[in-house]
């Protein structure tokens, strides 16, 4: 499934463009969506990016499935957020808040620490289902010992009663944003040269085979503990940062549901790039919060996409891009670029008319009056009509069909053709 | 009788038979030599099913080419592997079981009762997985197997790497005496001594194509085939 | 302390035999596919509604039957067109599509029958008090819980011991096309495999959309006790599942019953209710009694990760 | 002068269950010999091998690396002791390239541990360490390719090249030269004499004339017990041996 | 201005609790509709605009954000305290930090602390809370004490579930209720799926009334529980009359389930509402499902409309919030005030018992409610400690 490997076998496209990229976008974004709430949503990206980079020296580095991420994501909040009441309740006096995040990272070490200790035994469905265990228990545990945790209403600071180390006032969404950007590139930098350590690359050996790595030296218990600790301690940091821009903590930053997002986001991304992960937390971030204002169906959506990038693009989004790339440089889009558009072409076709039979269907079966006219792609329909419903799905099949059934077998046939020739 | 006519198989792109044509009647054992990497293994696999075949593969008049590895299988085609591929949760007993068409039915020839007896071993073992059996083990086990679905034509991939002077031997006594009940038996074999030795008729194949077919004794008299398509 | 006991174990067993069988049909898929099918509790939910809409139009009985087969065909589809596609890329692909199409059946089922629970009610010839003990009614539904339970448990036996789909599958996971080669269907195998384990676990939601409650949230509300009973009965082990079920169902129904804390018993020593030790000092055993099978869950895994019965390492 | 033993096995046994594998295996072997193991299938050769290397536990007896104790020591520590095996399966990181390949096998006696602190391409020792061993492995030009696309010869090569590469001073290699043809097996033959050169060498192998070849010693293990030691030509004239192992079939 | 006067409604409108969150949605555009045809508020039309916070009390902070910046003054809430006292915060950090500022109007959540020592200008709650409702049922619990004598307590394991375990065994002391509280669990919430082994306990302790402020599937469960082991108890609720219960339970809970409310359906028949009535079958029309339960939401629409109107424009919310506070109100049921001090409603509350023969039935389950008592404003009210900051 990952194929990248310690050295991270891909092209320089993969290896520098990031580090340009990523930095200017998180430049260049705040002065697009320059809401408040555009604003907060490029922060919980910035967070989520780290949380699953984290994640994935876990998953794609060292090939452990954790249902339980959260829980170090989380500890390190609530330990973040005592930290900034003490500070909020000392008038504002103590750590700078530039710092807090540290004490996150330090909180998810420490939890890695203990935790990791007994559960990195075995790699593979008894270490995922340890941390399932893991993970109900202390979201749980969350509830019962309210003293810590606050119990289900969680607990509240306020940034702005902090001591700042370059006197800035992080009343504004805007200059917290930039902390988070600051602390994301930090996190982002350390895990991508952590993967050039001999530790980053004994944990892609034990990936592979923990056997052989015995025989050269390495205990795999080992490599595999550190690597959680030090990706507790990550979670950690993405957790403080977290207390820091929504100044509240609950139970669910420990919950199943965020250790179950996380996983998503990074094998969405492509769980076997350094950018994958970033990239599908940030998706996942973005469709989460905006998705829902715009439809309904959103959860529908959700599922969908899910589903067919597991199916379809089992390396992720990230890995569509970087096989497109590589086929692209060797040569392979020659002769048959127009083909491909007329297949993206077909399937945004058939996407489209899949959304009218859905938004269609919602409101058939949720409004009051389904007959009621309703604005569907720019036109108004009645639901109870069957010609929408027969454009929509004629719309749908003859976009899938002529993609899957016109499109790829000519692709196909194009592709052997001119390799054949190329022999002859 | 198995007919291979026009056979071409590709891993990807590359192109590793290159129209082979052979056919092994019942009753008798043919080797196929050749250097490594020539396909002798790949040419199995394609007559299985286990890689798209491109060309004409029957069995007893019946078209094997482009069935799915498991009809092939009930056409009467038995599949010894070069890597074995035993499986290893499985216990000795449950591999074998494995091997069989039907539950519990073998052919008349082979019972679990006969292959106890040749090799004593495997009913020791029975109960262990077969993941932690010796090399040798695993490798009569993988020829048993085959042998439990009563098989008529058998493709045998280098049975006898891995085994100890003696068992060579053993092996080649069990092939023989298949020839003998009237299986089609393809040996795939590197060590020239033994496929020599049991063989009714030679092919050799050289980059994707049979090019020599004989007996072992114009083999034997032939240094300048063997030099030029056997050795390096 | 005599008849707590004793009523823990009655009411333990039932409650048991309920986890087996929304969980039996996982041990199969999860236990011998390796599947690790986060929707088995949308297949059980598909189980209540279907059996709710079909009861409709021909009674209980019927439905009893049809819906089963209606969620079985139902995962012999998604076997089919979704997880066969998905299979070769590993088990991590693998859940996560299962995870996905969690979201889709919610969200469907929700669509087609709304949001609101649905009235699925036990049929009146299983509606009445069986018998009485220390006070309290037991119903007929629940003896027909226990009767449906054991015919579960028979069925599964019967396809391990019967046939060997076990065994080409356990196979096909380490050398998919060697099982071939030996002349096995491995496909189909898959497919059956899989559309029984989502049959058992449609016929685990019509019986327990009636005992529990039949709305869009109750494949959430299930969640991931299922994965823990059979984890910890051993991967694939028919009876270590019912075990586990049976185990988990008595000693939480046992925590339930008893009235304990630390505090109560030994005294609260100046011991206060907050800080970490305090509030477990305090901890009544009734609080505990929902997490004890993740806590079973990670004690055994790390003293003995093949689970209680389990042949195999998970 | 007597040579120091770099092995010392003494009343080693090993049972699964009831079936008792090993059965007392008493062995010497001296610094910098080759020493070939034969036998028939399933006497115990592979499970001594994984006996020594610490991947299963004794039920019984010592083992002595160099005069210490290693016994029941997990492998990793056993590696670290100085002794290195490979496996009759081939068993190497199959995603990574033949370098990465070689550059795990050195870290961690190039003293570089867990450390997460140091780039592993800085590190120019194990970096020129790696290429010499592909060099003398005769992979430098698949130095990229990723091992599981290399040929069936070439990987066991790799596995051998990864064995050696930790300097460890004993080495057991587990059949060798299984599944190659005459050539590759003489290949290989070089190749191991090539790499191992002072270092002490145990090898299990099926292949007579490879066993001929290399032998300093030989060793026949029966049925768990070791039942003649001696130089290739005591061996090859020990009634014993041709009635267990060489069968008529002796050249 | 311009455009439509616009409440964002904060609530989960997908995952598990999506059935709640929907129907709360569902009375929200109703009432808005409603008050549109009367010509809305100032001339302008009311819009609801629906954002599902997935129950999350983070997901909720960012969509009052989202709502500031799409210049939305109001928000609305009720599914949990937790959310609330998120909104809360969310809410009242926003106004202290920026210009446009948003007012919370809080449906449902109970949880006492959001009108005492977290009390907000901002915050306005229509529902009664925790401590008004067992105010009220213990008072009327007091009236029966002759037919209560051992009370068991069951309640969800989180502050809600909390409070009533500890504050009614107070009440039991305080309103000199001659009973004895007999059993006191917490059970986690929305996890048990078997509620027999409690059962038993209630059985054992020998209690013939239990008190719960359970609510969805715990509470349909655990009524489910007790009537099929054929315990004679009566249950008393805060949530029997709607969230999914009345469904799931149907005639089970017969005569035993009690619930304390503001309102009930047939208090529109018993009253003489008629025109109340008209509003609760056009709701059942257009939404045959469920039914007009919140009759707070009829309550907070009007109030807030009264309050826009009197400050003559609906973006000056600190005048808005302050004609708000201590607004009195002539609801169906009788006189409504938003008490200036903590901004907690005070108004008259309800007993009443699941009866089959009720006019109007609960979400199409047969049976209905029948008042068993009316608590007037008077005994339903509570002390607050809240020391608001106005601006
Ligand atoms: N899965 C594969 N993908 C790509 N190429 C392959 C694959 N398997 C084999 N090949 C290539 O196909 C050619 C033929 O391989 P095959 O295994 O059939 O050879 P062989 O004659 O059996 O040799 P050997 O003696 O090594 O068993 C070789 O060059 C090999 O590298
Ligand atoms: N874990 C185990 N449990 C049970 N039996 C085992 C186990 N491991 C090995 N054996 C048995 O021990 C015997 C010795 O196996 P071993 O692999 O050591 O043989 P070997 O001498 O290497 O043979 P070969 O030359 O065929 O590789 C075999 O019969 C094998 O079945
Ligand atoms: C919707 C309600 C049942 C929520 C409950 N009032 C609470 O405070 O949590
Ligand atoms: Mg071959
Ligand atoms: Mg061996």
């Amino acid at each position: 499934m990952a194929t990248n490997t310690a050295a991270g076998g891909a092209s320089n496209l993969l290896r520098f463009w990031p580090w340009v990229v990523i930095p200017l976008l998180a430049l260049i974004l705040p002065q697009i969506f320059d809401s408040r709430h555009g604003i907060t949503l490029l922060s919980h990206m910035g967070i989520a990016i780290i949380f699953a980079l984290s994640y994935n020296m876990l998953l794609g580095n060292t090939g452990l499935l954790s249902f339980g991420h959260a829980v170090y994501y989380g500890l390190g909040a609530y330990v973040a957020m005592h930290v900034l009441r003490m500070v909020n309740d000392a008038g504002g006096e103590g750590l700078p808040l530039e710092l807090i995040p540290v004490v996150g990272a330090a909180a998810g070490l420490f939890f890695g620490v203990i935790f990791g200790s007994f559960s990195v035994r075995r790699a593979g469905v008894v270490f995922a289902m340890i941390t399932l265990g893991l993970g109900a228990l202390v979201h749980s545990s969350s509830l019962m010992f309210s003293d810590f945790f606050g119990g289900e209403a969680g607990l509240f600071g306020d940034r702005t009663y902090a001591p700042s180390l370059f006197g800035v006032d992080y009343g504004s969404n805007t200059n917290t944003y930039y902390l988070v950007v600051a602390w994301a590139l930090i996190a982002a930098i350390s895990i991508y040269l952590l993967r050039k350590t001999p530790l980053g690359w004994m944990a892609n050996a034990v990936r592979d085979n923990p056997e052989r790595a015995q025989f050269v030296g390495y205990n795999p218990t080992i490599v595999r503990f550190i690597q959680f600790a030090l990706s507790a301690m990550f979670a950690g940091l993405a957790g403080g940062l977290f207390v820091i821009t929504d100044e509240i903590v609950n139970d669910e930053s420990v919950g199943q549901i965020q250790s179950g997002i996380v996983l998503l986001g990074s094998y969405i991304g492509g769980i076997g790039y350094f950018v994958g992960p970033m990239v599908g937390a940030a998706l996942v971030t973005v469709l989460e919060s905006s998705l829902s204002s715009y439809t309904e169906a959103w959860v529908l959506y959700f599922g969908l996409l899910f589903i067919s990038i597991v199916m379809f693009a089992p390396m992720g989004l990230v890995g569509i891009v970087h096989t497109q790339y590589l086929t692209w440089k060797a040569g392979g889009w020659k002769g048959n670029t127009g083909i491909r558009l007329y297949m993206v072409l077909a399937g945004l076709v058939g996407i489209f008319g899949a959304i009218c039979v859905i938004e269609m269907s919602y409101h058939y079966f949720r409004s009051w009056d389904p007959s009621a006219p309703f604005a569907l792609m720019g036109f108004t329909v009645n639901a109870t009509n069957a010609l929408p419903w027969l454009i929509s799905f004629g719309i749908a099949v003859i976009g899938f069909g002529l993609m899957l059934f016109h499109g790829k077998p000519m692709l196909a046939r194009r592709i052997s053709g001119s390799s054949e020739g190329g022999k002859a | 009788m198995l007919k291979i006519q026009d056979l071409n198989a590709y891993y990807g792109k590359s192109h590793v038979l290159r129209g082979v044509n052979m056919s092994v009647e019942r009753g008798e054992v043919v080797s196929l030599l050749g250097r490594n990497g020539v396909g002798r293994s790949t040419l199995c696999k394609a007559v299985m099913g286990l890689l798209p075949p491109v060309g004409h593969v029957e069995f007893d008049g019946k078209t094997l080419s482009g069935l799915e590895p498991h009809s092939v299988a009930h056409a009467g085609i038995g599949y010894v592997p070069e890597d074995r591929a035993i499986f290893p949760g499985l216990t000795v007993a449950q591999n074998l079981e494995l091997g069989m068409k039907k539950k519990g039915q073998t052919g008349e020839k082979w019972t679990l009762e006969k292959v106890y007896e040749w090799f004593p071993r495997l009913k020791e073992r029975e109960h262990t997985p077969a993941e932690v059996l010796s090399g040798g083990e695993q490798q009569m086990l993988s020829m048993f197997r085959a042998l439990m679905g009563d098989p008529q034509c058998v493709l045998v991939d280098e049975p006898t790497e891995g085994l100890a002077p003696k068992v060579v031997a053993d092996v080649a006594a069990i092939l023989k005496q298949m020839a003998n009940d009237g299986l089609a038996v393809l040996l795939v074999e590197q060590k020239l001594s033994i496929a020599l030795d049991i063989a009714d008729r030679i092919y050799i194949m050289g980059e994707g194509n049979i090019v020599y077919e004989g007996t072992p004794e114009d083999l034997k008299n032939n240094p300048e085939i063997r030099k030029e398509w056997l050795e390096v | 302390m005599l008849e707590t006991i004793a009523y823990s174990i009655l009411n333990g067993v039932l409650y048991g035999t309920l986890l087996f069988m929304m969980s039996s049909g996982l041990t199969l898929i999860f236990g011998m596919m390796g599947v690790l099918n986060f929707a088995h509790a949308s297949f059980y939910m598909l189980g209540a509604y279907f059996a709710y809409t079909v009861g409709l139009a021909t009674g209980f009985w019927v439905a009893l039957l049809l819906a089963p087969i209606l969620v079985g065909a139902f995962g012999a589809l998604v076997e089919r067109y979704g997880l066969r596609r998905v299979h070769q890329y590993g088990h991590v692909p693998e859940l996560l599509f299962t995870f996905g199409l969690a979201y889709v059946i919610e969200e469907l089922v929700a669509l087609f029958w709304g949001t609101v629970p649905v009235p699925y009610k036990a049929p009146a010839s299983l509606d009445f008090t069986a018998f009485s003990l220390m006070g309290l009614d037991y119903s007929m539904f629940k003896v027909f819980i226990l009767l449906v339970a054991i015919v579960m448990f028979v069925g599964l036996w019967l396809l391990l011991k019967k046939t060997r789909a076990g065994l080409v599958i356990q196979g096909a996971l380490s050398r998919p096309d060697m099982v071939g080669a030996l002349g096995h269907n491995v496909p189909m195998v898959f497919t059956f495999v899989f559309a029984f384990g989502c049959a058992l676990a449609g016929l685990g939601g019509v019986v327990g959309g009636i005992h529990f409650v039949t709305d869009p949230g109750m494949a959430f509300m299930m969640g991931p006790i299922v994965f823990v009973v059979v984890v910890l009965g051993g991967l694939g082990s028919v009876p270590g599942a019912l075990v586990a079920s049976l185990i988990i169902g008595i000693l939480q129904t046992f925590f339930l019953s008893i009235n304990f804390s630390l505090a109560g018993a030994i005294g609260s020593l100046g011991i206060e209710d907050s800080g970490f030790f305090g509030v477990l000092w305090h901890m009544e055993t009734t609080r505990i009694a929902a997490v004890l099978p993740y806590l079973l869950l990670v004690l055994t895994l790390i003293f003995r990760p093949r689970g209680l019965f389990g042949k195999r390492e998970a | 002068m007597t040579k120091r033993n770099a092995l010392e096995l003494k009343g080693v046994k090993k049972n699964f269950g009831r079936a008792e594998i090993i059965r007392g295996v008493n062995l010497d072997v001296h610094e910098h010999e080759r020493h070939v193991i034969i036998g028939p299938n399933g006497a115990g050769k592979s499970t001594l091998f994984n006996l020594i290397s610490g991947r299963l536990k004794v039920s019984d007896g010592s083992i002595k690396l160099f005069g210490k104790d290693i016994h029941n020591m997990p492998a990793h520590k056993v590696n670290r002791m100085g002794l290195s095996r490979s496996f009759q399966v081939t068993n190497l990181f199959q995603n990574m390239t033949v370098m990465q390949n070689l550059r795990c096998s050195l870290l961690w006696s190039e003293g570089h541990k867990y450390s997460f602190w140091k780039s592993v391409m800085k590190q120019d020792r194990v970096t020129e360490h790696a290429m010499a061993l592909a060099e003398q492995l005769n992979l430098h030009k698949q130095a990229d390719t990723p091992a599981s696309l290399l040929t069936y010869a070439e990987q066991r090569a790799l596995e051998v090249g990864c064995t050696v590469a930790s300097g460890a001073e004993v080495i057991l290699l587990d059949e060798p030269t299984a599944g190659m043809s005459r050539t590759e097996a003489n290949d290989a033959i070089q190749l191991i004499q090539r790499m191992t050169g002072e270092n002490t060498l145990v090898v299990v192998e099926h292949d007579l004339s490879v066993v001929f070849e290399l032998a300093d010693r030989i060793s026949v293990l029966v049925y768990g017990e070791i039942i003649a030691t001696g130089t290739p030509d005591e061996i090859r004239n020990n009634a014993a041996v041709q009635e267990a192992y060489l069968g008529t079939e002796v050249h | 201005q311009e455009g439509p006067i616009r409440i964002a409604y904060i609530e989960p409108l997908s995952g598990p609790f999506a059935n709640v969150g929907d129907a709360g949605l569902k009375h929200f555009r109703f009432a808005a509709e409603k008050m549109n045809e009367q010509g809305g508020i100032l001339g302008r039309d009311i819009e609801i605009v629906a954002m599902d916070n997935k129950q999350s009390p983070s997901e909720s902070v960012s969509l009052v954000q989202r709502s500031v910046d799409d210049g939305i003054n109001f928000v609305t809430q009720g599914n949990g305290s937790n959310v609330a006292g998120a909104i809360v915060e969310a809410v009242d950090r926003n106004n202290r930090r920026n210009d446009d500022k948003v007012i919370f109007l809080n449906y449902a959540a109970v949880d006492p602390a959001l009108t005492n020592e977290r009390c907000s200008f901002y915050h306005f709650r229509f529902d009664a809370n925790s401590a008004i409702k067992l105010e009220a049922l213990s008072n009327f619990m007091k009236t029966r004490d002759d037919q209560i004598d051992n009370i068991f307590l069951i309640n969800q394991d989180y502050s809600h579930g909390q409070f009533i375990s500890s504050r009614m065994k107070e009440l039991v002391g305080e309103k000199d209720i001659n009973a004895e509280v007999v059993g006191d669990v917490l059970h986690p919430i929305a996890q048990v799926r078997d509620f027999s082994p409690y059962v038993s306990r209630i059985q054992q302790s020998g209690a013939d009334t239990v008190v719960t402020g359970n609510w969805g599937n715990d509470l349909s469960l655990l009524v489910r529980a007790i009537d099929s082991a054929g315990l004679d108890v009566n249950t008393y609720t805060y949530y029997g009359g709607g969230l999914g219960t009345p469904a799931a339970v149907g005639p089970r809970g017969e005569d035993i389930l009690f619930q304390v409310t503001e309102w009930h359906a047939d208090v529109n028949v018993d009253e003489g509402l008629e025109e109340y009535e008209q509003w609760f079958v056009e709701f059942k029309e257009r939404y045959p499902e469920i039914d007009w339960y919140y009759h707070r939401i009829y309550n907070q629409m009007h109030m807030l409309k009264n309050a826009i109107e009197e400050v003559g424009n609906a973006e000056d919310v600190d005048a808005i919030a302050h004609a708000l506070e201590g607004m009195e109100f002539q609801s169906p049921t009788g006189t409504v005030t938003m008490r200036a001090k903590d901004h907690q409603i005070l108004q008259p509350m309800y007993i009443s018992v699941m009866d089959a023969d009720a006019k109007y039935d609960a979400d199409n389950s047969g049976v209905g409610f029948r008042t068993v008592a009316n608590i007037p404003v008077e005994e339903a009210t509570d002390t607050t400690s809240c020391n608001m900051r106005r601006p």
